[in-house]
């Protein structure tokens, strides 16, 4: 099988989705790029470069730079799902979301209900989340953990190039409002990745290992970093199941549920801050709906309660380690 | 301009269909049957059927929180609308919206908004989607006089000038954002030029008078349906209540109210005109008022009647489909 | 000792402030009322009367209405806190902190961090929040369960007239961001509150019922409701500790955490829809930190994952109710 | 316009400094010295300059992404800055805001910004305490031509008026956001009139001429420090790297940066001005030159040579007190 990036598997998507269906269509900044320049317009793709190829093979109708404006990007991708569209909306950094928020959670997340039902808004709005490039405060974090709060949205996280592909497919062909947050310490991350188009169902995890004594569940980037911590275990025979939900709305209950019913044990790893977050989302669901199997207190592995420090030292400091994942892992047997 | 007598009739019929709801629906909060937090429309219909008259198709407009009188302009269903009010099951939206997010998708209306210029991106959406399908459509936002201070609001103007999409803009000055005047929320003095000054031309009208809005708005959408991008509506004219139901209206000038309802009447102006052209004649427009009157009362007594939501509805509607 | 609706306690809270420091001021739309218009100027007092009278005490200059710009009074609080005055700016509405979260966030709640904790940002933001009134899906959200997420914000919520003056007087007093969050189903809700000004400290929680069973953890509106549900238990024999946490950042875990291990049971209660929110957030301290202690599993009572409806029928559904909240306590103990 | 010798040797210097900061930061960073993503002014210092001569006490300001030389102009510390920019425990912001968020509170330096349009709100709000205050400092926020587009930037504007605070907004207009032009992002062709339209006058500047930068930014604050409201500065100058560094720049014209260079250089200009007015010798500018150089190079030695932080500091700064 051929072995992509998740950027080339994203962009993929994006292409084998617009060929389909003809009401899908890329709207946000740079997504063609050169826009009123001397450049060749269409050349840039973005600037994590996931759309590149788009405004080439689909025109200008369909692959739309904007202004700096993202509360009128947002709205317009909401505005155009409303009336018969499929839009595909990149907000560059996840960081952005503030500047657009009200038109995500109080507008798109909530047409659906507060117009009785009647109505799809099948939207995706794109965004590049998380830490590990020194880009400080404002362009590091996840976001998709405070997102996950707001009913009417759909949350997807994938941790690697061939789950990408199939939740950003599965996410255009969604009628709900989904946000896509792409880990952008994984888009030079390869492994394989069919040629074909294909679709993950949302709200079904996956368990990237499997093990007998503690349950590891992670998400997005944090996923590889819990799978190097519970390898390195191994050699003192101490396994885990490893759950990596993939969307963090709809959640996957039954899966981490059915696994800690199995270990008794439970680590939580993300990297957003600690409070309100997923870590705390989903040992709350298992110290309610697995609490009798439980053997041992539950560990959140998280970030600090700061915002992303600049320097690279600070920086690693931020980012939970696979050290910390395993020395959650035997706190958990201790 | 000239209107043949069936637009006419059906124009006089909205507008006197839209005061004769806000009426209804003024006294029956004060009676304490609608609940939550209700604004309206009273004084402004010839700014919303103005518009709307131009409006068919797929054509689309997203509204405010002050909605009803879009809504009924663009052809909501009104008893569906007096229950959605009254919180009924078989609301327009099942109750689950009431005044502030009436809705109806398949007659082009985006729903009314609690997010002040919540619609205006969203009308942009809309506006692309006609242009991306080349299929014709307008996109009609509505926003007051202090909404037009939102950033989400200028964002929408300038994007729209930028992918020259069909949308129309309608700013309704009715002179107040709640206990603010306008004189004081904008900063310019000038605030058609203001909204100009984002590269569209927009188009004035004296908003208690259906024939200059309709004529002004005739303009705008022209300007937009034919592809040459963006276009305003601007129109002044008062509300005849208060902000929302109960407000105190302590911002009002004496009289202020008294001299709208006289002078400022869309209603009462058509009957003039009418007279005056000769089109319609007064026992023709009573028989719509009669009309309007019954289908009110119908709705009001449809939407008593209705049946009432159940604890088991509330989280449905959420999604289209939500597991696995 | 005087009794003063919320409303009143608030209002007086603000009054005293100004009147003891002058850099103290009033920012946001109809916190003063009708300029420019034919009435007289100062008369609203805010669209809930918690600024009554300030402007007639305090003139324009400290009582300064707005256009309809969320943003930028968010923005003129940030960076006139910033230039050494201490403002205190109204949102409407907790819903409408979508149009201006980036500011809050992105740039109020993490100045200090950014710039190397150097200046001080003695922002206070207040909202009124939660359901109870039919104002639907944008206009009866908590959001206080999503800014506890940020680091660098303060987060209060008040349960009755007389913390609400003590922790909005230390809101202004303090030296960081803070979000002030007023269940208005409470504004009107009268008790003791002394004339004088005195300070609630942040961070500290109080303990409106004692008891031997269950431990029960509840936030703003959802106090009263969890003392109901408690009363009616106390026939039956059965008597909880009633926590109400007062600022959700910082938490006063420790007084949770201490109850938890005498009662071993622990019931968390919020109005906020059920993900990433603080009923999740408590749970996840107890099951990790008072684990061995914990008899039965930890029940979270919250609103359903839905926005908040319209209908009352629905939106007496959605808020957790005294009923709801005994079944959790008596399911802890089954 | 007349400026005394001292005057005219501190503009210069203080423009050469920024050429050099960003020209070593460009070299450090393809080094791999400096991590984390950097936007580089120089071609533009003259703005920045211009405008930062009218300040001096509290006056403040706001600047962008692009905040390197705002922050020398207004006085920062340019060790502590390049020591920034390395991420050092003992940089201007102990290496915890980096590139992006240099900020200097006692000079009056309210941050750069990572948020596009971030600043202007804030810049209101400085403006506003000195007015609450009576104390007659401007805040000045700086914006590009890109970020005139999103809405907190017109909201601003919009306030700015309604309170007639001495805000000043300056525009950058360095023709690109990204990879965009302003000609395409920008749906007017006229973004002084569209700024102007909000309620205050915008002065306009070749901004690669200091002279002519400091005469338009001179009326303005002028205007805001003298109680009028805001006034707006527009200056036009095209950035001699890519929008970050790393960019390859697929926007530019062939030549397009080497013209820049050749013909629009302001340390250029300011010489040949210096000769035709004869009131600085080359000497005089060379020996500044020198004491440049000097202190660029001091700093990246010294940041080189600097503490790094540790883990113990991730979590400290956050609140000014967290704990009961
Ligand atoms: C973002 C936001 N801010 C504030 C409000 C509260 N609010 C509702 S309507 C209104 C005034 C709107 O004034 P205008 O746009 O002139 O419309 P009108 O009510 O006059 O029809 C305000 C401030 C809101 N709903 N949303
Ligand atoms: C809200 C937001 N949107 C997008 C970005 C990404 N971004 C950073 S700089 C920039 C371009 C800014 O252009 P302009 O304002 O012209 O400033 P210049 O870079 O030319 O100095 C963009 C899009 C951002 N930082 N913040
Ligand atoms: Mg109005
Ligand atoms: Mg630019």
């Amino acid at each position: 099988m051929p072995v992509k990036t998740m950027r080339e598997a994203l962009t993929e998507a994006i292409h084998q989705e617009m060929e389909r269906d003809e009401t899908v269509f890329c709207i946000g900044e740079d997504v063609a790029g050169c826009n009123g320049s001397a450049g060749k317009v269409g050349s840039v793709g973005g600037v994590f470069g996931v759309t590149t190829g788009v405004y080439d093979a689909f025109g200008p109708l369909r692959c739309i730079d904007t202004p700096i404006s993202e509360s009128a990007i947002v709205g317009a991708a909401a505005g155009a799902a409303l009336s018969g569209m499929r839009p595909v909306a990149e907000i560059m950094f996840a960081d952005f979301i503030g500047v657009c928020m009200d038109q995500i959670f109080n507008q798109m997340g909530k047409f659906r209900y507060m117009f009785g039902g009647k109505n799809v808004c099948p939207a995706v709005i794109r965004f590049a989340t998380g830490a590990g490039f020194s880009a400080a405060a404002q362009h590091s974090q996840t976001m998709y953990q405070v997102m996950t709060a707001f009913p009417g949205l759909k949350i997807v996280v994938p941790s690697n190039a061939y789950d990408a592909k199939g939740l950003l497919i599965q996410a255009i062909r969604d009628d709900d409002p989904v946000l896509f947050f792409e880990p952008k310490a994984l888009y030079q991350e390869a492994c394989e990745v069919p040629d074909e188009p294909y679709a993950i169902r949302f709200g079904e995890a996956s368990m990237p290992r499997e093990g007998d004594d503690v349950t590891v569940v992670a998400f997005g980037q944090m996923v590889g970093k819990a799978a190097a911590a519970i390898d390195s275990l191994e050699a003192e025979g101490i396994t885990c199941d490893l759950i990596d939900p993939r969307t963090t709305s709809p959640l996957d209950a039954e899966t981490i549920l059915e696994s800690v019913e199995a270990t008794g044990r439970l680590v939580v790893v993300d990297e957003s801050p600690p409070r309100c977050g997923l870590t705390a989302d989903i040992a709350g669901l298992a110290a309610d709906r697995a609490f009798h199997s439980l053997k041992a207190p539950i560990k959140q592995v998280c970030a600090p309660h700061c915002p992303v420090p600049f320097s690279p030292e600070l920086e690693a400091e931020y980012i939970p380690s696979p050290e910390k994942i395993v020395a959650a892992i035997r706190a958990t047997l201790a | 301009m000239s209107l043949d007598k069936e637009s006419l009739l059906r124009a006089y019929r909205q507008m006197k269909t839209i005061r004769e709801f806000e009426d209804r629906a003024n006294a029956e909060i004060m009676n304490g049957q609608i609940p939550g937090f209700t604004h309206l429309y009273a004084g402004q219909e010839a700014n919303a059927v103005g518009v709307c008259e131009h409006l068919s198709g797929r054509d689309s407009i997203v509204s405010t929180h002050r909605g009803h009188g879009h809504c009924i302009a663009r052809g909501a269903d009104v008893i569906g609308m007096m229950k959605e009010l009254f919180g009924c099951a078989d609301g327009l939206c099942k109750g689950k919206g009431g005044s502030m997010h009436v809705a109806d998708l398949d007659k082009g209306i985006l729903g009314a908004n609690g997010i002040v210029a919540g619609g205006p991106p969203i009308s942009v959406g809309a506006a692309l989607a006609s242009k991306i399908r080349g299929s014709g459509e307008v996109a009609v936002s509505f926003s007051g006089d202090g909404s037009v201070n939102q950033g989400t609001c200028f964002e929408a103007m300038n994007l729209a000038v930028v992918l020259k999409v069909p949308a129309v803009f309608v700013i309704e000055n009715n002179y107040y954002s709640e206990h603010t005047s306008i004189s004081y929320a904008v900063g310019t003095d000038d605030l058609k030029a203001r909204t100009e000054a984002f590269g569209f031309p927009v188009f004035v009208a004296d908003g208690s008078d259906f024939f200059a809005v309709y004529e002004a708005a005739g303009k705008a959408v022209e300007h937009a349906r034919s592809g040459n991008g963006p276009a305003g509506v601007f129109c002044e004219m008062g509300r005849y209540y208060g902000h929302f139901v109960g407000d105190p209206q302590g911002y009002r000038a004496p009289g202020e109210v008294k001299a709208l309802r006289q002078d400022s009447c869309c209603l009462k102006n058509f009957r003039a005109s009418m007279e005056e052209m000769g089109d319609l004649n007064s026992a023709e427009l009573d028989a719509i008022d009669d009309e309007v009157m019954a289908l009110i009362e119908e709705s009001v007594v449809a939407a008593k009647s209705a049946p009432r939501p159940t604890p088991a509805d509330v989280a449905t509607d959420v999604y289209v489909n939500y597991q696995a």
